[in-house]
């Protein structure tokens, strides 16, 4: 089980606005260790699957190239206060996280 | 036991749900071409048809890059029936970094923090309406994602 | 004529010498006024910010969700966490620690010793049978950021009490600061005073004023939480000058005079920087 | 020995036997050097904050000598104390002027 995923999100009339953290090494492959000079293998979130009360409304397929302690943000329409909405990942070592908030 | 019961039940009820739902939800990440190390590869893999450049796209990103291993990038556009929004690094040693993939709920407007080894175009290629759409810009990069 | 002479040299002397604390830091105010008359010094808290339009733009959408916020969590679970005798972090701690950071680092009287927060944390473990942890990285910076965090928006009010040996550390640090040092021979001062705001290669220097009101800081180059310590020693590495040890006498001595510097500026800890 | 040495082999004789007894350092040499730097390098930091150099410039001289490079090894070790020197002689000449830069 990965780190928790923090979400921010709030209504605007009926617009969530999401903004999602999720605590992550994010290794590429490519970086050495300093202090061992081994190369530190491939360790990234995959798939991150965005549901509003239970449907999806966004899916986000990543490659190496993002950041460490990745950050996303996206907009729904057809939101209100009180509605779940649930963040979960997937890396490529198959580690997952899940994270549900209401909105406000 | 109870408790293992309603688990499974919901369960089959969730995937009773996932069947109702359209097919293009469930697109597979495409893990070959984020494997891919050349952008135009990706650009002929990922996308089954003609790009154009579009003026209707907003890619918001830095001229120059405060450090490459945190980019921010924000694509936002007002083209209709968007289907997926791709971030394409062209000098990254795997070029495709993020693809968003959007419901007719979504409003097309995501943003993401990208690593850049080094200076680079960066482009955006957005799906609506079954056609692709694209934006590019350059970026300078003066300390490299990968070290510094 | 030459008495008169001798009564510049007495009093250069003495404004050399006898500058209170105070007086420095409404001298350095009067310096960076002059330096950028159309800027907001309260704006320094923000370092290079305050100065590179483009990087404030970057920076600010870090801060729309910045990266020290999973930091802050773990700071205050550990924070909330009991030591193996019971006591916890808030036992050691003025106001159960929560929104204290502007008041350090502090002058012990009973030992003479600076205490900055950090040291502080440790010694709070330390008393209480638990080993202390790493200075640089990892479980202090987040209990470090926790305490920060619970102090944003309170004014810096380091005190120097009317001791010797306060403001003999005072002077150490304040000294410090102006030499230079390391083979390329700078002082914090060439980079942080006479460069605030210019380039260095590709970065923008940040200005002395509000270098201490928003530490630890989550660098982007980290990739993590640092403390100012690890900042101190990375500085000095810069200048090819040979670090001395996180929490050493003469770095506490420096974030004393450093963060008096910042005095009645907004504690805004802590910060993401690139 | 023969009365006529081919010119080449006189010339490598001449050349080797100048290496070995005349310019170059051995191991005692290149041992003492180090000695002395560490000791420079020692005073040095009880009275001021080093170079970085210092340390790095020592830290080669002794990989030389294990490597057998003697002369390199005492240019390193002269080097490294040269540095430690000079770090001391900015701290005094600093130590009388640091204060002008003080704001008033």
């Amino acid at each position: 089980m990965g780190s928790p995923i923090k979400i921010k999100a709030k209504v605007k009339g009926d617009v969530a606005e999401v903004k999602v953290l999720m605590p992550h090494p994010m290794e590429s492959g490519v970086r050495v260790n300093a202090d061992t000079g081994e190369v530190v293998p491939k360790h990234y979130i995959q798939e991150v699957v965005c549901k509003h009360n239970g449907n999806v409304v966004t899916t986000a397929f990543w490659g190496t190239g993002v950041s460490k302690d990745p950050y996303m943000a996206f907009k729904f329409t057809g939101a209100k206060a009180g509605d779940k909405l649930e963040v979960s990942w997937r890396d490529n070592t198959g580690d997952t996280s899940v994270s549900e908030v209401e909105l406000k | 036991m109870k408790l293992q019961r309603r688990a499974l039940v919901k369960s089959l009820f969730t995937a009773a749900a996932i069947l109702a739902v359209p097919r293009w939800l469930f697109a597979a990440r495409p893990d070959a071409v984020f494997d891919l190390k050349n952008a135009e590869a990706v650009l002929g893999d990922l996308f089954d048809g003609t790009i154009t450049e579009s003026d209707q796209i907003t890619l918001k990103i830095p001229d120059i890059a405060e450090n490459g291993a945190v980019v921010p990038v924000t694509v936002s556009t007002d083209l209709p029936d968007v289907e997926s929004i791709s971030v394409i690094v062209d000098n990254n040693p795997t070029p495709l970094a993020a693809m968003f993939e959007l419901t007719p709920q979504s409003v097309p407007d995501v943003s993401i923090r990208i690593k850049m080894g080094e200076s680079s175009v960066v482009r955006t290629v957005v799906k609506a309406g079954g056609k692709f759409y694209s934006a590019s810009k350059e970026v300078k990069v003066t300390i490299g994602g990968c070290g510094g | 004529m030459k008495s008169l002479l001798i009564a510049c040299f007495l009093f250069v002397v003495t404004a050399n010498v006898y500058a209170t604390p105070e007086q420095d830091r409404l001298a350095l105010r009067e310096f960076f006024t002059q330096r950028f008359p159309d800027l907001d010094l309260n704006e320094m808290i923000n370092g290079l910010y305050a100065f590179d339009e483009g990087a404030r733009e970057q920076w600010l959408e870090m801060e729309d969700f910045p990266p020290y916020e999973i930091a802050i969590d773990k700071g205050e679970e550990a924070f909330n966490t009991p030591f193996a005798n019971g006591k916890s972090y808030a036992d050691c701690f003025e106001n159960a620690g929560i929104g204290i950071r502007q008041n350090y680092p502090r002058f012990d009287a009973g030992s003479g010793e600076i205490i900055t927060l950090e040291y502080a944390i440790n010694q709070c473990r330390t008393d209480n049978g638990e080993a202390p942890l790493p200075w640089l990285t990892g479980q202090l910076a987040d209990i470090s950021a926790y305490m920060a965090y619970t102090s944003r928006g309170n004014t810096m009010n380091v005190v120097i009490p009317d001791d010797p040996r306060a403001l003999a550390a005072y002077e150490a640090g304040k000294e410090y600061y102006y030499t230079r040092r390391g083979q390329l021979e700078f002082a914090c001062e060439n980079c942080h005073m006479q460069s605030a705001g210019m380039l260095l290669r590709a970065d923008t220097l940040s200005g002395m004023l509000g270098q201490a009101t928003h530490w630890p800081v989550y660098r982007s180059k980290w990739g993590e939480i640092g403390t100012l310590h690890k900042r101190f020693m990375e500085c000095n590495a810069q200048v090819r000058a040979k670090p001395y040890e996180a929490q050493s006498q003469i770095y506490r001595e420096l974030e004393y005079f450093l963060s008096y510097m910042s005095n009645g500026m907004e504690l805004n800890g802590p910060a993401s920087r690139r | 020995m023969k009365r006529k040495l081919p010119a080449l082999a006189i010339t490598l004789l001449a050349g080797l036997m100048i290496h070995v007894s005349g310019m170059a350092a051995d191991a005692t040499e290149s041992g003492a050097a180090i000695a002395k730097a560490k000791e420079t390098i020692r005073d040095a930091e009880s009275k001021v904050q080093l170079w970085t150099t210092s340390d790095i410039l020592l830290q080669d001289a002794q990989n030389a000598a294990a490597a057998g490079d003697f002369d390199l090894a005492v240019a390193l070790a002269n080097e490294a104390g040269l540095h430690a020197e000079l770090a001391v002689a900015t701290a005094e000449k600093e130590k009388q002027v640091w204060q002008k830069s003080v704001p008033k």
